[in-house]
């Protein structure tokens, strides 16, 4: 295939995983308002803007930013939602970002993944939690290049980085 | 391999689910108030019909959910899924 | 010989300039490019491929494709080889190496050929009648027959190739691309859908590409050229040549399995060997065509007899001419094609038409080039061994319960025979779909589909090219339709006359005698199924049609029947006096052709056969030239050896080191969960065993979980590092499960309960520093809190700063000793690890493994889920009771009020020691009260965990015992393999310290 | 000339086998029995061959919907042994392997059970303590077995991968040399002819749509044949046992799953044993037509369909592969499925029921082949002596309310 692409393993990652009612608007407003961008209401979709706030679930949601700004989402987090029914936690130590760029990163997806990455069904905005191959994975698509943020569980890691390479091979995808 | 309709994320492959078992069935409000045999029929009888089955998928790999979802155990066909309500399942969206 | 002498002058789609050269049994051949394997070798007149699987009797080339019974190769060599090829389906390339699988020492002359003359005594399921005397030969007559059976041979060696998966979707799959399907998957590419089209040839066509009608006023191949363009230049078509839809299975997800290089010179060979296509389609068009019937008289399988499909197919298509004085037998019209086709090609032909009346137009044509046609006659016998020589034909009055006597004979080299058609409804049946039988067209064709799939073309018992093109038109655009798009617009092009149809059944060619009496009429090919067999079959009451498959054999080859079910079928049917329906079809089963197990497991092999789960520590450990244990999909350091240590010194010198100093051991692998809400309380109440109210704020507990049945699941220590907030941790086994098992409480018991939990298994890293320099290594290292046994007592949990790092501190002890667990967030777990190890070392710090975990709880009496428990062990076994709550429900609780389980004499834990304090007994070993009782001996329990005690200097055990707790200092004995009896002392379950001080110190 | 041997093939050659008997008679169902088996499988008909050889109720019919041994019994791996953890269990099957070592003689249909040895295989710590366990069990309890180490795998199976370097690593395996494999056809045909013989009526077609009772008696079946009046009713239709136990009014213990199992292509001998991987998921063997007979694991849901789902079968390839990579070139020929009624403990349920008169077994999950002969020994005791035996005393529908369950998860895994 003419189309390639590369994978970098992201050293500056951090996480914040947010548990809260997204049926109560109260919540969601101040939410809003401390990370100053919205969380995504709609299932499998990202608000991206100074952060990458992923949704995982009708009450869960992955606040992806740069390591050094975990500590301080958490702490403005639990401050803004006192008193509401919520959980903040800190994740960036079990969490592995890996960004996938290319157009190849479609097929080499679909090598380990159930899901449909054509560009009609896989938009940039979107993104899904699934298998790949036999690690549980986020995957969001960043923009139309195509550019994808890959977010693996630190055990996994290892393996999920030796699949990409031997999948990869073949389509001209290279690794940082 | 089956396709299975998630309520939060849609049609999905069999492979990102786990399979929860019957659907409704309720934990008796006072265990001890029950003889052997009533717990063990709450621990052990299933329906297991040969046909229509309301039962209960985990999107495991996806948003972690309950649902459930109604399928003949004859043709494998899905005819909905829906979501929990408090209370016994079935009576969901 | 290798002069290719069956081959035409000129015709057919192969590349004269391009010759190729290849091996067969030994033998140097050439072939040209283009070539299968099986049209080269009938090129050069190589008659006898190989052997049939019971009688040995001598084989030829039946057919072109798919349905290929007898030509079943290894090809290639050394460990690139590949057993059970169809030569019909490899395609030729240079320096291609392919042996029979049949017939030894080779197929032109097998010892085993002598079956065929025993064949009497070799009727359908004799095996079920003999070798059962005596008894004790039963597995020497087994070696033989098992040697004699089987085709090819496994490849020594490791596989030099790979395979791969790839999922797919696509709105229209089209599974065969000839006429009908090329025509469906334009139509719904002209609509605008996402079409898959696959074929299992090496190009699109079908048989088009050896057809003798036009499309368009055009050679057909030219339209196919054309509309294979136009597909390509379509962005959301995919067009798989080489690729078998070999399985439809529920909800219209389809395997396809892709060839990309085996018809490749092994020097040209890159990337996978093979591919994976799993798809899911919304609608799916069936056009896999269909397979021409052999016809069913004496000695039908002498090599020399083909399928008159496969003649014309190696005549226009590659160019070889199988024989030069030819017989075409046939019941209906396509054969016609066959003998005009060989006429061109210079053959003599004589065509044999069972059919009184025959047919109009074709004999016409037939006619026109001088083929003499004998109307309602038959080939009731042939003669010749390793080839067909002479055909015998008798009159026949279309009586199928008559004999005939044959009363003309022709010399001939080849017999060309079409016992009619019957559309491929495999993938049909395999999703779920019932076949109907048509009566006019004599041939099951696909019913009402089960899922979204349209049958279309020769599949669907459309014979002509101009139905074909139709039928394959309508299908597409319906498909596009039913998957939201507006038909394209397409028209159907003008397509020439085909000879067809007009099939009149002839199951069964009547001989001079009946079947049993007279040579073999085979049905199935490969296994040796005769019309005796079928018949003998019913008359021992073998009625049911899954009954004669099974004990005929018919069916059960490597071709799966493609070519001799429906006669055998339509046979038994006669036999059982019912019409074909009645008798039914069997089910069509997933694979429709082979496929390999490598393209099934795709990459997942070798070290990507499961994930490796690796502790953000692991570098260190491997570092540290630590053996691995395999626990779930961990890998965790099992001991750290040094120089020469074996696995019990160096676990001896660990012990020593954590009872004595201090010792390091990475417990991330522990599963760990946030619990929070206003309502966390109230859910943990129901799920642990203990009154988890009573926890203060900074508290630690040991706590159980108990499945519904009573029966420990798993256990951990939780901290309560809130008001509404818990830190919880599972076995490193239980992790997944027991996160799994709260939030289906949760979620689908109690919904009502405001609860969140959050998995932080990966987050954090924990260190575990043990023994009583342990508090000693943290402040070398430097700690915000007072680390003194007053200010964090044992069992308490704190926040803390290490070394400036942030983490939660938990005053625990899986040991025994005075503990400190470091939770840290894992991308810190490296620099904290190497920290601990370096404000260690004044005391000589030794990092430990789980071998040496497990010793140090034993001696502690602390249990291992899943080693001293097995699902059928409750708390109370395990003496646990103080951790059932008298005050509330639980999980399990009402379980533990059977009768069952309130038995006396269940299993209960205790401790065991060896009478002569020297033998460490084996794990598992079962223990007896008895040794001397006879079989079968009682047992009263056995040995869960076990090991040396280097600190207390002699070995120790735990074990569950009938009503164990009962038999303090009763002796026991263990039983060894070799049938020795150790005998043990019953002792407390606590070895080490039992009043618990060094914990607290 | 009805006995089979190597004289009557050589008679029947001559006579160009036209000469040949039915091996089962094709009797029209009489009105009234004295016992009825309701399922015609190996289990049902091995019912009935020991009611009347062992009890001498001759009067009796087996009732098949379809044919006779179309269910599990023409759909298993044919894996036959009896090295179960549980004395309970361990006697049950050993009594069955006991019958399958001299039942083509007892026959006189060859079974072809052909003891090759059955090889589990251990991949952890926790593996090998399990498998110490249960050979030390098997040996107190008269059942061959042994512990082996990789050298001595590798030498009786050289495909086999003992390497280090593997995923899962093999640490050793039990073997018992008398496990082996029997052709499963033959089994259900043996039987049925040899029930025959016996005077049993082999009644097929025959739907069972309903169970006659009067008060808490059963008085019968009403069948798609008719109404068919029997005072015991033994029912053994696996798959298909809830849908039964409904039709009197009974809950099961049970739950209908897919299990599937493939076959390979006809291959020179390359495995000459019997190889189980529960760690991995791998059960195979190589059957006299030279066929690899492949096991898949169970499928989670529920599924009456005989069919299950394809990443189950690419799965069993990935384990097959783990312990033999060298049969990736290897092709499957033929995949099929089956309905397993899995009961909580993976032990069967063979007993009375409340219903006087009638009888059920069920529930042998993935294991029940390996249990035909001493499962239908054991129902028939049970049915005629309306009490049972001692050794399936232990398996009654009782053990769900007391909490005596009988866990054989550890040893049976899916076992084939």
């Amino acid at each position: 295939m003419p189309e390639r692409g590369s994978a970098r393993v992201v050293t500056d990652a951090g996480f914040v995983n947010l548990r809260g009612n997204a049926e109560d608007a109260e919540f969601m407003h101040r939410a809003a308002r401390v990370l100053d961008q919205p969380l995504p209401a709609e299932p499998n979709t990202i608000s991206i803007a100074g952060h990458r706030v992923y949704w995982l679930g009708p009450d869960e949601w992955l606040i992806r930013c740069a390591a050094g700004q975990a500590a301080g989402v958490v702490a403005a987090l639990e401050d803004a939602l006192a008193g509401l029914h919520v959980a903040v936690n800190d994740v960036s130590g079990g969490n592995v970002a890996i960004d996938l760029a290319g157009a190849a990163v479609r097929d080499l997806l679909a090598r380990g993944s159930t899901l449909d990455f054509h560009p009609r069904a896989f938009r940039p905005g979107d993104c899904a939690q699934t298998g790949l191959a036999k690690a549980g994975v986020l995957v969001g698509q960043l923009t139309d290049a195509p550019t994808f943020e890959l977010v693996v569980r630190r055990s996994f890691a290892d393996y999920v980085l030796r699949w990409l390479r031997h999948s990869g091979s073949g389509l001209g995808i290279e690794f940082a | 391999m089956l396709l299975i309709d998630c309520p939060w994320c849609g049609a999905r492959a069999e492979s990102e689910f786990s399979y929860g078992g019957e659907a409704g069935i309720v934990r008796p409000a006072d265990p001890d108030a029950l003889s052997d045999a009533e717990w063990a029929d709450y621990l052990f009888f299933r329906k297991n019909p040969r046909g229509v089955h309301e039962e209960l998928w985990n999107h495991a790999q996806g948003c972690r959910r309950w649902f459930g979802v109604e399928r003949d155990t004859v043709t494998y066909r899905i005819a909905r899924s829906f979501v929990l309500a408090d209370g016994p399942a079935g009576e969901g969206g | 010989m290798a002069d290719q002498r069956f081959r035409l002058p000129e015709g057919g789609r192969i590349d004269r300039s391009k010759p190729i050269r290849f091996r067969f049994n030994g033998r140097a051949f050439e072939g040209y490019a283009g070539d299968t394997l099986a049209s080269a070798l009938l090129a050069n007149g190589v008659g006898v491929v190989g052997r049939s699987f019971k009688l040995r009797r001598p084989r030829g080339i039946v057919g072109a494709g798919a349905e290929e019974p007898n030509a079943i190769f290894d090809i290639g060599r050394g460990s690139a080889a590949r057993p059970n090829q169809r030569a019909t389906q490899a395609e030729l390339y240079e320096g291609l190496v392919a042996r029979s699988t049949k017939g030894w020492p080779s197929p032109g002359f097998d010892v085993g050929a002598i079956n065929d003359r025993l064949s009497r005594l070799l009727g359908a399921g004799f095996y079920y009648k003999t070798f059962m005397r005596p008894k004790s030969f039963w597995r020497l007559y087994e070696r033989f027959i098992r040697a004699s059976a089987g085709f090819g041979r496994v490849p020594a060696g490791p596989d030099p190739d790979r395979y791969e998966h790839v999922n797919a979707h696509c709105d229209v799959l089209v599974a065969g691309g000839g006429p009908a399907g090329l025509m469906a998957a334009l139509a719904a590419a002209r609509a605008g859908a996402r079409v898959v089209l696959a074929d299992d040839q090496s190009e699109f066509g079908g048989r088009l590409l050896a057809a003798a009608e036009t499309i368009d006023h055009r050679p057909a191949a030219d339209w196919v050229t054309a509309t294979v363009e136009e597909l390509a230049g379509h962005a959301d078509v995919r067009l798989l040549p080489r690729s078998t839809v070999f399985g439809y299975f529920d909800h219209n997800f389809l395997g396809i399995a892709e060839r990309c290089n085996d018809h490749l010179p092994a020097s040209a060979r890159s990337g996978p060997r093979e591919r994976l296509w799993r798809i899911r389609a919304r609608e799916v068009v069936l056009a896999q065509g269909a397979f021409e019937r052999p016809l069913v008289f004496c000695n039908n399988d002498r090599p020399g007899v083909m399928l008159a499909s496969a003649v014309s197919t190696y005549v226009r298509r590659y160019g070889v001419c199988p024989g030069s004085r030819a017989v075409v037998f046939t019941n209906n019209d396509s054969a016609y094609q066959t003998a005009i086709d060989l006429r061109k090609a210079g053959a003599t032909v004589v065509l044999v038409d069972s059919r009184a009346g025959g047919a109009r137009l074709a004999a016409d044509a037939a006619s026109e080039v001088g083929i003499p046609i004998l109307q309602g006659h038959v080939v009731s016998d042939v003669d010749g061994t390793d080839h067909v020589t002479v055909a015998h034909i008798a009159q026949w009055d279309g009586d199928p319960g008559k004999t005939v006597t044959s009363t003309i004979s022709i010399d001939c080299d080849l017999v060309a025979v079409s016992g009619g058609w019957s559309p491929a409804v495999h993938l049909h049946s395999q999703s779920g779909g019932r076949n109907a039988w048509d009566e006019r067209e004599h041939c099951f064709v696909p019913g009402e589909p089960a899922q979204a799939s349209i049958a279309a073309g020769s599949g669907n018992g459309k014979w002509s090219l101009a139905e074909c093109l139709e039928d394959g038109l309508t299908a597409g655009r319906e498909a596009a339709q039913r998957a939201g798009f507006d038909a394209g617009h397409v028209t159907v092009p003008a397509a020439g006359d085909t000879f067809c149809g007009g099939t009149e059944p002839l199951w069964r060619v009547p001989a001079a005698q009946e079947p049993e009496r007279c040579p073999k009429q085979f049905v199935d090919f490969q296994n040796d199924t005769s019309v005796a067999d079928i018949r003998l079959a019913v008359r021992e009451g073998y009625l049911n049609v899954e009954h004669v498959k099974r004990y005929t054999a018919l069916g059960f080859g490597t071709d799966q029947g493609k070519l001799g079910n429906i006669n055998g079928m339509a046979i038994l049917a006669e036999c059982r006096d019912e019409p074909i329906p009645a008798v039914g079809t069997t089910t069509f089963r997933p694979a429709y052709t082979p496929v390999s197990f490598g393209v099934g497991a795709g990459a997942n092999v070798g070290e990507l056969f499961d994930p490796v789960r690796k502790t953000a520590i692991h570098e260190a450990h491997e570092a540290a030239g630590a053996p691995m244990e395999v626990v779930g999909q961990w890998h965790r350091p099992w001991y750290f050896p040094r120089s020469a240590e074996d696995l019990h010194a160096a676990v001896a010198r660990e012990c020593r080191a954590v009872r004595n100093s201090v010792g390091v051991m990475d417990a991330s692998t522990l599963g760990k969960i946030d619990a929070r809400g206003p309502d966390v309380v109230e859910f943990l109440e129901r799920i642990y065993t203990h009154d988890v109210g009573k926890m203060a704020v900074g508290r630690c507990a040991y706590g159980i979980l108990l499945g519904e049945d009573g029966m420990l699941m798993d256990d951990g220590v939780m901290a309560r590092v809130g008001e509404q907030r818990f830190y919880l941790t599972t076995t490193t086994g239980g992790a997944a499960a027991v996160l799994a098992w709260l939030e289906k409480w949760l979620q689908t018991e109690w919904p009502g309960l405001e609860v969140y939990l959050t998995s932080l298994t990966d987050h954090y890293s924990t260190i575990a520093v043990a023994g009583p320099d342990s508090r000693k290594v943290l402040e070398n290292i430097g700690c915000s809190i007072d680390l003194g046994r007053d200010a964090f007592p044992f069992m308490t949990v704190r926040e803390a700063e290490l070394g400036g790092v942030a983490v939660q501190l938990f005053r625990v002890s899986f040991s025994g000793e005075l503990a400190f667990e470091i939770n840290v967030a894992s991308q810190h777990a490296r620099a904290m690890w190497d920290t601990v190890m370096k404000a260690g070392s004044e005391f000589g710090i030794t990092p430990y493994g789980t071998e040496t975990m497990h010793v140090l709880r034993a001696e502690k009496g602390f249990v291992i889920v899943g080693q001293e428990t097995d699902g059928s062990v409750t708390p109370v076994d395990l003496g646990m009771n103080w951790l059932l709550s008298k005050n509330k429900d639980f999980l399990g609780k009402r379980s533990l009020a059977r009768a069952d389980c309130r038995r006396e004499d269940r299993k209960q834990l205790v401790g065991l020691l060896s009478v002569d304090g020297q033998t460490v007994l084996p794990e598992g070993a079962q223990l007896v009260s008895d040794p001397g009782a006879g079989i079968p001996v009682p047992m009263c329990g056995h040995v869960t965990s076990s090991y040396m005690s280097a600190c207390l200097g002699h070995p120790i055990a735990l074990a569950l015992v009938e009503g164990g707790r009962g038999r303090r200092d009763e002796t026991l004995h263990c039983m060894l393999r070799d049938g020795t009896a150790v005998p043990v002392r019953v002792a407390a379950p606590v070895f080490y310290d039992p009043k618990g001080e060094r914990q607290n110190a | 000339m009805k006995k089979y041997s190597a004289f009557s093939l050589v008679r029947n050659a001559l006579s160009h086998n036209t000469k040949w008997p039915q091996a089962w008679r094709k009797p029209k169902p009489r009105r009234r029995y004295d016992a009825l088996v309701v399922g015609g499988g190996g289990h049902g008909l091995a019912t009935a061959y020991y009611l009347a050889k062992e009890h001498g109720m001759r009067n009796i019919a087996v009732l098949e919907k379809g044919w006779i041994g179309g269910g599990n019994t023409g759909r298993n791996t044919t894996i036959v042994r009896s090295n179960y953890l549980w004395t309970e269990a361990a006697l049950l099957y050993e009594k069955s392997m006991q019958l399958w070592e001299g039942l083509s003689q007892e026959l006189n249909y060859n079974v072809m059970f052909s003891q090759r040895g059955v090889y589990n295989l251990g991949h952890t710590l926790q593996d090998m303590r399990d498998i110490e366990r249960r050979v030390g069990a098997n040996r107190l309890n008269g059942i061959d077995a042994e512990v082996v180490g990789p050298e001595e795998i590798k030498k009786a199976i050289p495909l086999i991968n003992t390497s280090d370097d593997a995923r899962y690593p093999i640490l050793g395996a039990s073997l018992q040399r008398r496990g082996g494999v029997a052709r499963h056809d033959a089994v259900a045909w043996g039987f049925a002819r040899a029930a025959d013989r016996l005077g049993v009526d082999i009644i097929e077609q025959c739907e069972v749509t309903g169970i006659r009772r009067e008060g808490n008696k059963v008085t019968g079946v009403e069948t798609s044949r008719g109404t068919i009046e029997a005072p015991r009713v033994g029912v053994v239709v696996a798959g298909n046992a809830g849908v039964l136990a409904g039709m009197a009014g009974l809950r099961l213990p049970v739950e209908s799953h897919p299990l599937q199992a493939f076959v390979s292509e006809p291959l020179k001998p390359v495995l000459d044993t019997v190889v189980m991987s529960g760690a991995v998921h791998g059960y195979i063997s190589q059957s006299d037509k030279g066929e690899l007979v492949i096991g898949a694991g169970i499928d989670a849901y529920l599924g009456y369909g005989q069919r299950g789902s394809f990443p189950t079968i690419e799965h069993t390839m990935e384990a097959i592969l783990e312990l033999f990579p060298a049969l990736s070139r290897v092709r499957m020929l033929r995949l099929w499925g089956g309905i397993v009624d899995v009961c909580p403990d993976a032990c069967p349920i063979i007993g009375k029921t409340d219903i006087d008169g009638l009888y059920f077994n069920c529930g042998w999950g993935t294991g029940g082949f390996k249990a035909t002969p001493g499962s239908g020994w054991v129902f028939a005791h049970t049915i005629a002596r309306d009490a049972p035996h001692e050794l399936n005393a232990p398996f009654s529908l009782e053990r769900f309310v007391t909490g005596a369950l009988i866990d054989e998860h550890g040893a049976a895994a899916v076992a084939h």
